[in-house]
């Protein structure tokens, strides 16, 4: 028998950390699904929920219940493992990138020198998880869906990386704890004055990765119906939707640690400046999704390739001179 | 092995599928976009045969909401039919009820009084009004925007609210009758109708700022759907679909009916033929109506709403009538044949979605996924009314 | 935490088999593709049990988050995968399949039978920046041909689209002619 | 069909149409012609630059009237085209090499009362279900009325025109 002691202490804290996360990401998608609709509903000029508990506070739970108690249809002629695999295949990699966050000087799951490398790797997986779901979905408009997600991903990827570059270069380092560590408390102290355009170019890649408006082409709904997600009833489309909004936290905490300081204040530093910050990125992106039309595709292609890449590397050709000069 | 199964898979669909292409080719892929898609605004199928996400070819299949408006108009009096007529196009049911109403005085020679057509004309145009906000917001729901809708809506409901009083019905109005309307206007509509010019004018102009200046919707509509004229020709498209490409062609201009030949006003017409021209006739047609009301309430004459002696049970003598009005979407037509009995012999409907409908075949061809919707939004389509 | 590591290792091996049974025996050619992520998955942790996280998490970025998206883009479009058919094997085929990884074993077998190295014990984590001064020090050469492979890859690929594009434009000019 | 029914119909002779009054129809010109000559006649419409507007029939005692609505756009003067298919005839040239946007217009006719249109490139049906083979706006034989009951005007003809010179 293995005693408690015995249980080495990193395992612990792997597993605590982990439940943690799992608890701030429900939380986190009841918060952000009640924004959403509030925020929405203020943009639009109504209520927005307004039945469920005071000022509709309690609709994100009625939402989850109703998600939960949904039967899960799987479609006909469709590849049953491969279509039920795909939403878990999309959430569980969300979880992952939370673990070398660090929310707050001493709130970091792992302090892996590569962290931001490992955060980029899983979220990317969410691309794989998009494509299975619509491919085995045995549906035209799905299948449009992944194949418009996988062109998408090639878009936004290269410029995405590219613009972390100017940031570690700056900072010499892949850990996010150091990269936070090496900005200061107040706002001309961010790297975002140094590196604004790399700031914009990573945060509308955000938009992309995040398959969200103006680029949520791969679900554009007026034209393909729901894309990859068309299919998919009850916790399903749950899991997809959760992980979507995890990817929103993970995109705006990064843009967060990278730009904008992370859990570093002007008066008392800590996990809730990081959270301010995070929620107020937030804010600007469903602010963003419900006031622009959706661009094209090919609109996306020439945005990313033609504009944002070149201007991306002579950025990172100016950063890298300028390191080197000083 | 693997070829005939294939080919039974093509196979699958129903008659319009086969019809439109039993073999496909490799690479290819048949698409039904509907009956039920959310940018066909209600139950209209597109067949497309796309390569990648570019449409090769596309065939509307129509009929899934045709009630046969024709044949009920042969089975019913004159003025049992009335109501049909605000079903057909739900969104501008009074220019329905005027094409119809008007035919039948036509053929009658019923003079309707002054003051009926200035009423007529003040509600064509509000429900015109209305009719296009509804379009302008569903339009931008189709490229993806979410918020002009509600915005479009809250707009239009100050409409119908207004209409309601006066018409008994929000959105499918029966309210013209044969030699005038059924009930007179009052001053709370008047005051009402003018305070709603007074708000909707910074309203468009805050449209104007909101969404025909944003450069994701220009980059959307600007060069995308271009029909020429030779097209619109040959294929008789009217109304905003016309004039977006130059032609100011409208029946209340050219071929004035009613009190129209009295009112001062514009028919707006852009030489763009993209989407985006069609976009901002309609744009500015929502002004000239606003235009055309105000000057109707100025010059509103005393007298009555409805000719006293009008037949309740009209019997017209027989003949043939052809009677057209200015739509939402394009010139009504209504071609009356009566043979000197209570119903009609032939009652045939013009409907001008069904012809703009018609050349979105032509249109599509070679755009993108994303384009074919963005052009059938800005066909404005109202299905009933293809369908009939 | 010995015990832990040899199961962790043991889960590892299985995933990398599993996978690879799957990629061979599937008769879907995207639950093949499944199967070799998954073995790449393996892969990636057991990159990170030998303390080599860069590794392993270059192993998830590129090979499963980037090339088998890409090999799926070009699969999941054909039209066998699209309407999933599946194909019957043939049970030779199965014992062919099942000869092949035969070899490999048997020359990584010999080598290790005959020359038995002691490992580490407790393997020492080599910093990112170790590893880039490797590839821009004794490395540059080889690393460098490596990018400018890539980047003929990428033009190739730009200039076999533009290709298909001015194909696919005859064709609907052709289209449009014949009507 | 007797003689007398067709007495009232309009005696055209080919490669001429005759043009009758308007009266408080709505149109400008109303013009009756042969079943042979249509494509002819529709050919000169289009050099003319008239836009097709509508495509119509119904069901007479001697038997299907088709009626073609043109169009100018600078003036808004209509044209409408008149084609009597008499003796159980039920096919017609299509008229959608000219104007494609026929193609829609006609397969609505042959919906609605079985006409055939030759040489029409996807004669299906257009709103009615394929599967049911019904015709709606078929009249049954006793409520069926003469051209003369429903048309007074078409009696009136005001003059022939040649075919060749329409256009001017």
């Amino acid at each position: 028998m293995i005693s408690l002691a015995q249980i080495p202490i990193p395992l612990i804290k792997i597993v605590v950390g982990l439940l943690g996360i799992l608890i701030f990401i429900g939380l986190n998608g009841l918060a952000c699904v009640y924004l959403e609709r509030k925020v929405a509903g203020h943009i639009q000029r109504r209520p927005g929920p307004f039945e469920v508990g005071p000022h509709g506070i309690l609709q994100p739970i009625a939402d989850a219940v109703k998600l939960v108690a949904k039967q899960m249809i799987t479609p006909k002629g469709a590849d049953p493992i491969l279509y039920w695999s795909a939403p878990i295949i999309s959430f569980a990699p969300a979880i992952v990138c939370f673990l070398p966050l660090p929310f707050g000087p001493s709130l970091q799951n792992i302090s892996i020198n590569i962290g931001l490398i490992m955060v980029l790797a899983f979220s990317s997986l969410n691309v794989l998880a998009l494509c299975l779901g619509g491919w085995s979905s045995q549906n035209k408009w799905s299948l449009l869906g992944a194949a418009r997600d996988i062109a998408q991903s090639v878009a936004y990827e290269i410029p995405l990386l590219l613009s972390m570059l100017p940031i570690v270069l700056l900072t010499g380092s892949l850990n996010l704890a150091d990269i936070t560590a090496y900005q200061g408390a107040w706002p001309w102290q961010w790297l975002v004055v140094k590196q604004p355009l790399a700031f914009i170019i990573f945060f509308v890649c955000i938009f992309a990765e995040t398959n969200r408006a103006p680029f949520d082409l791969p679900e554009a709904e007026s034209e393909l119906t729901a894309g990859f997600h068309t299919e998919y009833a009850g916790m399903g489309f749950g899991l997809f939707f959760l992980a979507e909004y995890s990817y929103m936290v993970v995109g705006c905490a990064l843009a967060t640690i990278l730009f904008l300081g992370g859990y570093q204040g002007p008066v008392a530093p800590g996990w809730w400046w990081f959270l301010i910050k995070v929620y107020g990125l937030l804010m600007v992106m469903i602010w963003v999704r419900w006031s622009f039309p959706r661009v094209r595709f090919d609109q996306l292609l020439n945005l990313t390739w033609k504009w944002f890449t070149p201007l991306i590397l002579i950025n990172i050709l100016i950063t890298a001179l300028v390191v080197k000069l000083i | 092995m693997l070829d005939t199964t294939l080919d039974s898979l093509d196979l699958r669909g129903d008659f319009y599928t086969r019809n439109f292409q039993p073999h496909p080719s490799e690479n290819r892929l048949i698409l039904n976009m509907g009956p039920q898609h959310p940018s066909t605004h209600g139950v209209l199928r597109v067949i497309l045969e796309i390569d990648g996400e570019y449409i090769v070819r596309a065939e509307p299949v129509l009929g899934y909401i045709h009630r046969m408006h024709e044949r009920m108009a042969e089975v019913k009096r004159y003025e049992q039919y009335l109501p049909n007529l605000g079903r057909i196009d739900y969104l501008h049911a009074l220019a329905w009820n005027w094409a119809y109403v008007g035919a039948v005085e036509r053929l009658m020679g019923l003079e309707v009084p002054k003051r009926a057509e200035y009423i007529r004309v003040i509600t064509c145009e509000l429900n015109r009004i209305s009719s296009h906000l509804l379009w302008w917001g569903a339009y931008l729901l189709d490229l993806g925007a979410f918020t002009p809708i509600m915005y479009a809506f809250a707009d239009r409901e100050i409409i119908m609210d207004i209409l309601q009083r006066i018409t008994g019905s929000r959105l499918t109005y029966c309210y013209y009758r044969f030699g005038g309307v059924s009930q007179d206007i009052d001053d709370k509509f008047i005051e009402q109708t003018k305070e709603l010019c007074k708000y909707l004018r910074p309203r468009l102009k805050m449209y104007k700022d909101f969404v025909t200046d944003n450069i994701i919707f220009r980059k959307r509509v600007e060069g995308i759907g271009i029909i020429e004229t030779e097209i619109l020709r040959k294929y008789g498209a009217t109304g905003p679909v016309l004039r977006g490409s130059g032609i100011a062609y409208d029946v209340r201009k050219t071929k004035p009916y009613s009190v129209y030949s009295e009112i001062e006003f514009d028919v707006p017409s852009y030489e763009l033929e993209d989407a985006f021209g069609r976009y901002l006739v309609r744009m500015q047609e929502m002004e000239e109506s606003l235009k055309i009301i105000e000057q109707c309430l100025e010059q509103l004459p005393a007298g009555d709403f409805i000719l006293p002696k009008a037949p309740k049970r009209p019997k017209p003598p027989a003949g043939e009538v052809y009677f057209t009005v200015e739509g939402a979407r394009g010139e009504i037509g209504v071609h009356l044949l009566s043979d000197g009995s209570a119903y009609p012999y032939r009652l045939k409907l013009r409907s001008p979605s069904f012809s703009n409908l018609s050349l979105f075949p032509e249109v599509v061809k070679g755009t993108l996924l994303a384009d074919a919707v963005s052009i059938l939004g800005s066909l404005d389509l109202v299905i009933p009314e293809i369908d009939r | 935490m010995e015990r832990l590591g040899l199961i962790t290792l043991i889960l590892h091996i299985l995933i990398v088999v599993v996978g690879g049974f799957i990629t061979v025996f599937a008769n879907n050619i995207v639950r093949s593709l499944t199967g070799l992520i998954l073995t790449l998955f393996g892969g990636a942790g057991l990159y990170f049990l030998m303390a080599a996280p860069f590794i392993g998490i270059m192993q998830v970025l590129i090979y499963v988050g980037a090339v088998s998206v890409i090999i799926f883009f070009a699969i999941a479009f054909t039209r066998r995968a699209q309407f999933g058919l599946t194909e019957s094997r043939k049970s030779s085929q199965y014992f062919l399949v099942c000869l092949l990884p035969i070899l490999p074993v048997a020359v990584l077998g010999y080598f290790l039978v005959k020359e038995i190295t002691t490992s580490i014990p407790v393997p020492q984590i080599s910093s990112v920046q170790t590893l880039g001064k490797f590839f821009l020090g004794p490395y540059v050469l080889p690393f460098e041909l490596i990018s400018l492979v890539l980047l003929i890859a990428m033009m190739g690929a730009v200039i076999l689209g533009f290709e298909k594009k001015r194909i696919q434009m005859e064709q609907l000019d052709q289209a449009k002619q014949e009507e | 069909m007797t003689k007398e029914g067709l007495g009232h119909v309009l005696e055209v002779k080919p490669g001429f149409c005759a043009l009758l009054a308007t009266g408080k129809v709505g149109y400008k010109k109303q013009l009756f012609i042969l079943p042979d000559d249509l494509l002819n006649v529709v050919k000169h419409l289009d050099e003319c630059g008239y836009a097709l507007e509508n495509i119509t029939a119904l069901e007479i005692e001697e038997g299907f009237l088709l009626v073609y609505h043109f169009n100018q756009w600078n003036n808004g003067e209509k044209l409408a085209l008149k084609v009597l298919l008499t003796d159980g005839v039920k096919e017609i040239d299509s008229i959608s090499d000219v104007y494609p946007g026929a193609l829609w217009h006609e397969r609505e006719c042959f919906d609605f009362f079985g006409i055939v249109f030759k040489n029409h490139s996807n004669l299906i049906p257009l709103l009615l279900d394929p599967k049911e083979n019904i015709h709606p706006l078929l009249k049954a034989k006793n409520k069926r009325q003469p051209l003369a009951a429903i048309m007074p005007e078409s009696e009136k003809i005001e003059q022939y025109i040649k075919i060749e010179e329409l256009g001017k």
